[in-house]
């Protein structure tokens, strides 16, 4: 424990050197399952530390590697080359079987998101089926999101950290298609000529996205 | 559309489905009309934009006569499906009515291959999504997170899950009271009054007051004496309009009562 | 995943690359449970691989970093630097769940905010007991709110930022009500698993009011 004393020791005074900081990233960041955000980096590292700056040239090392360091919303954290994945038959997690309709629901909330349960079904057809929503949350996947400033307010729902970090996304910006999709007018939300529409929500929709998705 | 998990299945095929009983027997299979629609609008092998409503139509209710043929009951919105497309491919052969209002036949048909196109397109997007490398099984985290120092820390977590369980589990076992002081441990002199009316009828002979107490009020201290108290009072009242005689042998001894003969 | 074609068919007729060695043993014992032995690494890498040599070269390179190669009997791990375990702290927190008491409790100060401690009683039907929410202010999930205007002025709860945080909401106005509840499935009195249970220990018994006047 003595070699310990020495760096916290000095960083009372001043900041330890980049490659220093460096170091204590690639620890804390290896140390973790979860990715690890800016703050909480710069909370546990000596006073006076720039991760951000440390994170650019340690992410530059390890360009190429068999591990590398991935950016999740506002976290880090190291993951495997996906180029690798079959050595890893053994690490490999028995995943959950999502229904069809989980999986779709899925879809609809992280391309619509703050989406309500009424515009998934809208999209859908069908009803959201009981347990659906559950599951989804359940599995962290997606999470309350802001009400709808609409009549009766409905709860909207959004995509969470943990489901970018499964789908290797940097953000929700990051969906595959998601471009293509809104140029298309795919991801509007058209209410049905004349009065049929449902009485949810139509005006705020389009911004909520858009803001949602704008840097 | 290879990955294992998402089981955008063959019935997607028109191929497979050309036979109207194949559709038929698969009803249950069907996420809705929409899903159907879309499905029956495969067959037509062209663009979804440039897809004909018409035609769609009277493959869906193809469709519908055929499970009716078949006595196979169809859920109420394939059947609110069935009457829109009727009434929409009406407006569509027929030239609309002089002065009539609201949209046009064709904007309800350009909503209904754009309602297609978005379900479409959203299968497409899942399926993509599913497709990605995912964590766990084509990328890995650390599979041995460190934990080095014996400093050890408890924290208490939940989810939000446990939450809305927990309050789901609380507002389930009875409908929200305002807070009213423990009510629910007062027995009032009006309730007792009350009571009392009832079963003094049948009090012909000299009868302790505690046997007239109410089922279930003598287990909590707090709630017999609540209910003594009221019945006392109760009783007092309707000695006091000649309705019941009361007596007690000496002080503290059982009150007892019976009716008063008119 | 197409990448991963190629290396593998090259490998039915020569090892690939040391270097591609190394990025694979670093991947495979970054992602392994447990060290890993030179025969394991074997069997899992590529035919006609040599993990011990690739293994020299890993090592070296991660001579003086934030994370080290280290032999655990007759494998190898991962490892912080121990000249950093003091930033590795965060790592050791261990999670219990709430109890039933605290999160009910919990729940009813996020639905019916700011509550009084006697209205929480009648809500719940119970007493709640001192600890309870001792535990929950401690956690920071609740605070102090207004005194209520009423006989008594009694303090009142309310949830604080950090309970925000902690279930992802972005205010407690966005928690579904009673009929969400329902739709989602969450409503149907189903038996949740370690039902029938009985009451709490420490806080069902009937305390009656005297409790109540107590501060």
């Amino acid at each position: 424990m003595t070699g310990t004393q020495d760096p916290i020791e000095r960083s009372l005074f001043e900041a330890p050197p980049l490659a220093e900081q460096e170091r204590m990233i690639e620890a804390i960041l290896f140390a973790a399952a979860e990715p690890v955000s800016l703050p909480e980096l710069e909370a546990r590292m000596p006073h006076g530390c720039d991760p951000a700056e440390a994170l650019v040239h340690l992410r530059k090392r390890y360009e190429g590697r068999g591990v590398h360091i991935v950016r999740v919303g506002d976290a880090y954290a190291f993951r495997t080359a996906p180029d690798l994945g079959h050595l890893m038959r053994k690490e490999t997690v028995e995943q959950r079987k999502l229904s069809r309709a989980a999986i779709e629901t899925l879809a609809i909330v992280a391309y619509h998101q703050p989406v309500t349960r009424a515009e998934i079904e809208e999209i859908r057809g069908v009803a959201v089926s009981r347990g659906t929503i559950d599951q989804l949350l359940e599995m962290e996947w997606i999470r309350l999101g802001r009400r709808r400033m609409t009549p009766g307010r409905p709860v909207t729902f959004v995509v969470t950290e943990h489901f970018l970090d499964h789908f290797g996304l940097e953000s929700a910006r990051d969906l595959p298609g998601l471009k293509e999709l809104r140029a298309a007018g795919l991801l509007d939300n058209r209410p049905l000529p004349g009065s049929l529409q449902k009485p949810d929500d139509e005006d705020e929709a389009a911004t909520g996205q858009s803001e949602l998705f704008e840097d | 559309m290879s990955d294992e998990d998402w089981s955008a299945d063959e019935r997607l095929s028109p191929a497979d489905r050309l036979s109207a009983e194949a559709l038929i027997v698969d009803v249950d299979g069907y996420e809705g009309p929409l899903d159907l629609l879309l499905t029956l609008s495969r067959t037509q092998k062209v663009d979804l934009r440039r897809i004909s409503i018409l035609q769609l139509a009277d493959q869906y209710m193809g469709f519908v006569e055929r499970a009716r043929a078949l006595r196979i009951e169809l859920a109420a919105d394939y059947l609110v499906m069935a009457a829109w497309l009727a009434f929409l491919k009406s407006r569509l052969l027929l030239p609309p009515e002089p002065g009539e209002d609201g949209p046009t036949a064709e904007e309800l048909a350009a909503h209904l291959a754009f309602q297609l196109e978005r379900l479409q397109a959203m299968r497409e997007a899942a399926a993509r999504l599913m497709a990605r490398d995912q964590l766990g099984r084509d990328f890995f985290a650390r599979g041995l997170p460190e934990d080095v120092t014996r400093l050890r820390k408890i924290t208490y977590g939940a989810t939000l899950i446990d939450l809305m369980r927990a309050y789901a589990r609380i507002r389930t076992k009875d409908e929200f009271r305002p807070f009213v002081m423990d009510r629910d441990h007062v027995f009032t002199m009006e309730q007792a009054l009350d009571r009392m009316r009832g079963l003094i009828g049948y009090a012909g002979d000299w009868a302790d007051l505690t046997s007239f107490l109410p089922d279930g009020w003598d287990s909590n201290p707090m709630r017999r004496r609540s209910s003594t108290a009221a019945h006392f009072a109760a009783v007092l009242e309707m000695a006091k309009r000649g309705q019941v005689e009361l007596r007690q042998g000496e002080t503290f001894a059982p009150i007892q009562l019976r009716r008063k003969e008119p």
